[in-house]
């Protein structure tokens, strides 16, 4: 017995000079330092950003990380993130990100605007961006944002004028006021070409959920539809197969999902997220930095319908037309904005 | 013949703690080796994670804050299963317990603070404890085992507060799917400057004192432990096992749902759809691990939060995935539980004594 | 062991020990085939062990057996089992949701592939059960018969699977005299057909009724083995224990005094509808021992809940000195001295991994004067504890040890200690002497005489016949939820008692 | 209307039969492993741990056979820990099931990370096409169910096979006792350890496959959560099939056809929240297992530790 209590305290103390380790040696572990030795004293902007999913999602987390990765390579910048961060335990981690000293912290969804006002006052030497953030409550806040519909307007009229059943549908993982707004616009865009078209939503309830993703949109193909526009993250990939195997054509959101299945998908509504990420690094970089809200749209390239260059020739001018005279009438701010209840 | 051995206990007890201590570092050991498979050096990424929870005053006060809600969901699950009710319901309780804490913490006005507070909480309790009932009815009644309707009434809680807050409670001036803020006389005053940490501590700590007394020191709790280690016995001693099961039914539905209230009062301050926090399952590892004594709870407790604190800090600095605080915590559960064999065995053979 | 003839089994040196215990020690010892060999000692004297040790349950820790002259070191039961053996447990061995053709032939191996041929077996099953005369229904599940039959199941079980070698492990203890008879004729059939038999019991008569040879073993070690030929039952009790031990209780004369305890029609229908207690009435005065003798599982648990409170009657009424008691709690008979020794002290006594001193309280840990505060007085409590366990010479290292850890017949002492000391005037006393060895029944006897000098009143259930007729002044007989008439021990012969304990009054067969 | 009602039926039919299949799966695994004495709690993350590794192995070697035998692997290397654990050390069924759960939640979601995929170009092929049985498959409205994919078909002979096995062979007979009265069956030379360790291992195995089956035929990609409580609905399952074969089919058909009903509601634009079409399964599973109760058909042993004496 003596001989394992020892060895079970000499395995303690292994765990506890890891600790104690952790404190003193940190200066060291810097590793980005070294490289920049010789050049002159230019601190490279730090950035941390908070994702409220896996950077590997394929849609709105990817892009934004792409952003990044972008950043560094072209403006020099330092950066790192956390993942899977909710809503709720957010503050925490934006705290963490100010107290390590990052000049800038991106939190990367509408949902953490809130606590961003809250945190904000508590650090004035740090910036915040809200990517499709609604309100500045501060100096420090640049809530960077787009309209949220015009892309999904851009589908919709899309769709009511390649549909031939007459009955188009919108998949998308949870209800939010911009789901709203983007499922409105895709409604108000079916109907400005198609009054009569008809229109069926569903949810998925979880941005994992593909297997009921692909049952929803199997449904709602069965009930008629020929066109899907879907925006539920990953899910995005099932559906779009699932659209392949029906026949029906499928709209992609909010990346650029042609490639995933050339025959299938005509068109992506995009709202790229990397912009707002973009976006606000740039502004600090060219030391620019406003706090305020921000809408970035069509111009910008915050919104879009991107073709797929294999369909854009089969289609008639007819729809082209229809689809590029949305587009004029959107960015010159001639279409009014949807109601959302 | 010799007398009371406290002795004994002690030896016991000392032996528990360094098997149980050596579980845990195999656990780390064996995560470490998931954080090598992602090409990050292990040391580097342990030493982050508990330089992380524990290395600043900010990481120590946000190690705490989780601590709060984590010991009562430990709490509530330990003492369910002193009387053999397995109650893997935890993660819904504490959510019904923080929709209590907000109905009368948003829509209950004009109280003075300490009296505001007490409601909420409350509130939380009976919220937590009702939302057991469910199960708890279920099974007397109709004999549905514990585990899955509890299991179930998870999914449930979610996506109900889920409707209320997209519904009748959502903040009409939020764009986002979020309740309104609770009032400020409900708040939790913070009690750790410069940090989140909140009078929910003292609570928590005074409720862990409560349990512990009740539990070891009472003729109550008496009953409730000779019922959960053997029920026929203390029927035949003259306690009434359906009484007790009861009772440590709310007592720990009341745990749950006042984790739940803690910390939507001195933390959460308000319901955001979609908001799933995972203490109820954290809470079953860290009361298996802390052999569901409250002081090993404790402990294992604030292992758990350091591990969900420190993980955020691991993949902030080194780019550990976030998951890995999952792989680490099931690693532990799994070890300590196997270590509980070697407890019993050691423990058997330490009360035999000579004949 | 000069003229040895045709050595079956041969055991050499055999030694078992389990932490802390020796078991069996240097057994040495032959069997001859085609004998029917007891193996004779108290509970605890290694009988079952020296079995279960060749029958590969429990491995041994040095010796050799040989069998049929081939070495035989059983693994498992598989082993043995492969060789010839079969092994009747005192606790049958049976899967109650089986169906008997089923209990017999699992474990088998496979007919083809993995396939299982019902109809063969059931043709070869249902060959020998007509060759040894056994009547089983081979497709009703086990859960539906009577003990008498199960064990009839394990017969045909062991039987199926070719043995030669037969070891029933006490098979009487659960049987009614009549079915005993039955059982040993089914011995004498296995014994012409060339089987070879060990009988264990403790049970004098028995023995020497179906016995060739007898070998008694005291703990742990062979005493002698004798062949079954103008033996006497005393020659054999002292064999068995050692000395010269008469369990002959004198029970002092004790003035009777009014009724302590009276029941009145008490009956039990349980949730499947089954009755278990019908119109069950008896009373018993202050000091006075009422025995309730019959075959395990006829009511009597239910019965001593039912007066515990533990269980609700539906119908009937108890009265505890005078006043009715049938809506009061446990707790509430206890407060008024009602106390319980309940058969199965391990289950039911005590919680076992409660320290000792704990267990000592169960039953007044509420009490007030073990009260302080909002708490428990730990000194009080250990103060009560170490008196109790001094008094009652309950044997333990310390008070903090688990209760389950003790031996048995200090658990007995400490549950005893507990019901006596709580100034109770009225007992129910399940099974007292269960699996004790001699030196404890005799501790638990004088108590129990004790507390009938004290005028206590006494109602005694055991499966022990004998028990109940040397400590009881009246008795009666459970069978099937009902009591026969309570009658003085000695006013009825043991037959006339058997024949009640097997129902004969009702059934005419 | 009347075309419109027969949609509906055949979208109901089509999409139970999806739902229904990984579950299934991981029922059948369940039941196995309870027959066998042992409480399967670690169905959920089983399920996650072979979609995973499915897909993993599939990404790979692009073959979908190296995904199933991925799935299986994970499955049979979990069944093994989990007998390990509970048979040797004595574990909580319960407690170990939970780690197991909490375990894969985390490590598939690390692994997925770590391996970095994402999009496109790490999609499932689809190899395995449906097997159209012919004239069956021309049936209206119940054709859908001839036009499934092999392990569909596998699943089928499945179900079927574990009916015979646990009344008609030995190995079957032996499962069954060891999980009703473990000590009988030791006492006529079943070795307990094993025939548990093998009915753990089988029965994680299938569970595997079912997650398996999630991401190798229906979802083809990897998502954390993915499996999103199906475990635990089979769990369940297997007490509102009273342990048998069949009605464990059953039981999962229910709760498939609940999840496709579900989802009707939702496509049809009836208009409630969608967290309560969500709901549906759940309360379901919680109303069946209410009027399930009852006697029940539980191996006797079911839960219970077992000591060689």
């Amino acid at each position: 017995m003596k001989k394992k209590i020892i060895s079970l305290l000499l395995v303690a103390m292994f765990l506890v000079s890891l600790v104690g380790c952790a404190g003193a040696e940190e200066p060291a572990e810097e590793p980005a330092v070294e490289e920049n030795v010789e050049e002159p004293a230019v601190e490279p902007i730090k950035v941390g950003v908070i994702f409220t999913g896996s950077i590997g999602d394929g849609a709105w987390n990817e892009s934004g990380y792409n952003a990044l990765v972008k950043a560094k390579e072209d403006l020099g910048i330092e950066f790192s993130f956390q993942e899977s961060v909710p809503v709720a335990e957010s503050g925490e981690v934006m705290r963490n990100f100010a107290y390590e000293g990052y000049d800038l912290i991106i939190a990367h969804d509408f949902n953490y605007n809130d606590i961003v006002s809250e945190v904000a006052p508590e650090f004035p030497d740090v910036l915040f961006t809200v990517s499709y953030g609604y309100q500045s409550t501060e100096d420090n806040i640049a809530a960077i944002t787009s309209s949220g519909w015009h892309a999904s307007y851009m589908a919709g009229v899309l769709a009511a004028a390649v549909s031939e059943t007459e009955i188009v549908g919108v998949l998308s993982a949870t209800d939010s006021f911009m789901g709203k707004r983007m499922r409105t616009g895709f409604v108000n865009g079916a109907k400005s070409v198609n009054p009569d078209i008809e229109v069926l939503e569903a949810f998925t309830g979880s941005w994992d959920d593909v297997v009921k993703g692909k049952e929803l949109v199997n449904g709602m193909i069965q009930q008629g539809i020929d066109v899907i526009l879907s925006n539920s993250g990953n899910v995005n990939f099932g559906v779009i197969e699932t659209a392949k195997e029906a026949g029906i054509m499928a709209i992609g959101a909010p990346s650029d999902l042609s490639s995933v299945a050339p025959d299938t998908v005509i068109a992506s509504a995009v709202t790229p997220s990397g912009i707002y990420v973009d976006y606000g690094i740039r502004q600090l970089a060219e030391d620019n930095f406003d706090g305020g809200v921000y809408v970035l749209g069509i111009k910008e390239g915050a919104e879009d319908l991107i073709w797929n260059p294999a369909f854009e020739a089969e289609f008639s001018a007819e729809v082209i037309d229809t689809v590029n005279a949305a587009k004029l009438q959107l960015s010159n701010g001639e279409i009014e904005e949807p109601v959302v209840e | 013949m010799s007398s009371f051995d406290s002795s004994l206990s002690r030896r016991i007890l000392r032996m528990r703690i360094l098997v149980t201590g050596l579980a845990v570092v195999v656990a780390f050991l064996l995560g470490s080796a998931l954080v090598a498979l992602a090409g990050i050096n292990p040391l580097t990424a342990l030493r982050y994670l508990f330089s992380g929870a524990l290395g600043t005053r900010h990481g120590i006060g946000e190690t705490l804050t989780r601590f709060i809600p984590l010991f009562l969901a430990t709490l509530s699950f330990a003492i369910a299963m002193k009387v053999h009710f397995y109650n893997v319901g935890i993660e819904g309780q504490i959510a019904l317990g923080s929709l209590g804490a907000l109905l009368v913490g948003v829509y209950v006005t004009g109280l003075p603070a300490p009296i505001h507070i007490l409601l909420c909480l409350t509130a939380s309790v009976v919220f937590g404890i009702l939302w057991l009932s469910v199960a708890g009815f279920l099974r007397f009644r109709f004999g549905a085992n514990e585990l899955l309707t509890t299991v179930m009434l998870n999914y449930i809680a979610i996506y109900l507060i889920d409707i209320l807050v997209e519904t009748v409670l959502k903040d009409p001036n939020s764009l986002i799917n979020q309740s309104q803020k609770i009032a400020a006389t409900a708040k939790l005053p913070r009690i750790m400057e410069g940090t989140t940490v909140h009078l929910g501590l003292v609570f928590a700590a005074i409720v862990g004192f409560i349990v512990y007394y009740y539990v070891w020191r009472t003729p109550g709790g008496f009953e409730l432990r000779a019922v959960g280690a053997n029920s026929k016995a203390a029927k035949y001693a003259g306690i009434n096992p359906a009484k007790l099961i009861i009772i440590g039914m709310i007592i720990s539905g009341g745990l749950a749902g006042l984790g739940g209230g803690l910390n939507l009062l001195g933390y959460q301050s308000r319901w955001v759809s979609g908001t799933f926090l995972g203490y109820g399952f954290d809470g079953i590892g860290a009361a298996v691990m802390g052999q569901y004594h409250p002081l090993g709870m404790a402990f294992s407790a604030l292992l758990f939060a350091i591990i969900r604190v420190g993980g955020g800090a691991m993949q902030r600095s080194v780019g550990v995935p976030y998951p890995l605080v999952h792989a680490l915590q099931g690693i532990v559960i799994i070890a300590v539980i196997i270590s509980a064999y070697f407890i019993e065995k050691r423990t058997e053979k330490m009360t035999k004594g000579g004949q | 062991m000069s003229n040895r003839k045709d050595v079956i089994l041969e055991i050499r040196n055999l030694t078992k020990t389990f932490p802390g215990v020796i078991a069996n020690k240097d057994v040495d010892l032959d069997i001859e085939r085609g004998e029917v060999h007891t193996l004779l000692g108290e509970n605890g004297a290694g009988k079952s062990t020296l079995m279960k040790a060749i029958y590969g349950i429990y491995g041994m820790d040095s010796g050799t057996v040989k069998y049929n002259g081939n070495p035989l070191d059983a693994k498992s039961p598989k082993d043995a089992i492969a060789v010839g053996l079969g092994m009747i447990h005192q606790h049958f061995l049976l899967v109650q949701e089986f169906t008997v053709l089923e209990n017999i032939i699992m474990g088998l191996k496979a007919d083809k592939g993995i396939h299982l041929d019902l109809g063969k077996h059931r043709s070869r099953v249902e060959e020998i059960v007509e060759r040894f005369e056994i009547r089983l229904d081979l497709d009703e599940k086990v859960k539906n018969l009577s003990v008498g039959m199960q064990q009839k199941v394990e017969i045909v079980k062991v039987l199926y699977r070719n043995a030669k070698f037969l070891i029933l492990d006490e098979p009487t203890s659960v049987l009614t005299p009549q079915e005993s008879q039955g059982l040993f004729g089914i011995i004498e059939r296995l014994k012409k057909e060339g089987a070879t038999v060990i009988f264990i019991s403790h049970k004098l008569d028995e023995v020497l009724q179906i016995s060739d040879r007898i070998t008694v073993l005291r703990d742990g070690e062979v005493i002698e083995t004798v062949v079954n030929k103008d033996l006497r039952k005393d020659d054999l009790s002292a064999m068995m224990v050692g000395r010269e031990v008469t369990l002959d209780v004198d029970m002092p004369e004790v003035e009777l005094g009014p009724d302590g305890l009276e029941l009145d029609k008490i009956s039990l229908v349980n949730p499947g509808g089954k009755t278990v207690l019908k119109d069950v009435s008896f009373s018993i005065r202050k000091g006075e021992i009422l025995g309730i003798a019959g075959i395990d599982g006829n009511g009597q648990e239910e019965l001593a809940q039912v007066l515990w409170g533990t269980l609700k009657a539906s119908g009937g009424s108890i009265k505890l000195h005078g006043s009715t008691v049938d809506d009061l709690s446990t707790r509430k008979r206890m407060d008024m001295g009602m106390a319980y020794i309940p058969a199965d002290r391990k289950k039911e006594g005590l919680v076992g991994t409660f320290q000792v001193s704990e267990n000592i309280v169960l039953n007044s840990y509420y009490k007030p004067h073990f009260i302080k505060g909002l708490g428990q007085d730990f000194g009080a409590i250990r103060e009560y504890s170490e008196r109790l366990v001094q008094e009652y010479n309950v044997k333990t290292p310390a008070l903090s040890v688990w209760a389950k850890n003790l031996s048995g017949g200090n658990q007995q002492k400490l549950i005893l200690s507990r019901a006596i000391e709580g100034n109770n005037d009225v007992f129910i006393i399940a099974q007292p002497t269960w699996g004790l060895d001699i030196g404890a029944i005799e501790f638990v006897y004088r108590k129990i005489s004790e507390l009938k000098e004290a005028g206590k009143t006494i109602l005694l259930i055991s499966t022990d016949l004998e028990e109940v007729r040397s400590l009881s002044d009246r008795m009666c007989v459970i069978f099937e939820g009902e009591v026969s008439e309570t009658f003085r021990v000695q006013d009825k012969q043991v037959a006339e008692i058997g024949l009640l304990m097997a129902g004969g009054k009702r059934r005419e067969e | 209307m009347d075309s419109q009602f027969m949609i509906i039926i055949g979208i109901l039919l089509g999409s139970t039969i999806r739902y229904t299949v990984p579950i299934l799966y991981a029922a059948l695994g369940g039941l196995i492993t309870e027959k066998a004495g042992v409480l399967n709690f670690a169905l959920e993350g089983l399920m996650l741990a072979g979609a995973f590794f499915a897909y993993y192995g599939n990404l790979v070697t692009g073959s979908i056979l190296v995904g199933v035998l991925c799935a299986l692997a994970a499955g049979a290397l979990t069944g093994l820990i989990l007998s390990i654990s509970i048979l040797k050390y004595k574990a909580s069924q319960l407690v170990m099931g939970i780690g197991i759960n909490i375990f894969y939640l985390g490590l598939t979601g690390y692994f997925f990370r770590i391996i970095g995929s994402s999009g496109a170009e790490t999609m499932v092929d689809d190899l395995l096409g449906s097997i159209h049985i012919p004239l069956l498959e021309d049936i209206p409205l119940i054709g859908v169910l001839f036009e499934q994919n092999i392990l569909v078909y596998l699943l089928v002979v499945l179900v079927i096979f574990t009916a015979r096995f646990f009344n008609k062979t030995t190995i079957g007979l032996n499962l069954k006792a060891v999980g009703e009265n473990p000590y009988a069956a030791a006492a006529v030379g079943v070795d307990v350890i094993k025939n548990r360790t093998l009915a753990i291992v089988v029965g994680s195995m299938l569970a595997a496959l079912g997650g398996g089956v999630m991401t190798l035929t229906m979802a083809r990609v990897f998502l954390e959560n993915m499996v999103n409580g199906r475990g635990w609905i089979a769990f369940t399952a297997i007490i509102l099939g009273r342990y048998s074969s069949k009605g464990v089919l059953i039981g999962c058909l229910v709760f498939g056809a609940a999840t496709a009903l579900s989802d009707i509601v939702q496509i049809v634009g009836i208009d409630i929240p969608y967290q309560a079409a969500l709901m549906v399964p759940y309360i379901i599973t919680i109303v069946a297992l209410v009027l399930s109760v009852g006697g029940g058909n539980a191996p006797a042993a079911l839960g219970a530790r077992y000591d060689r004496e």
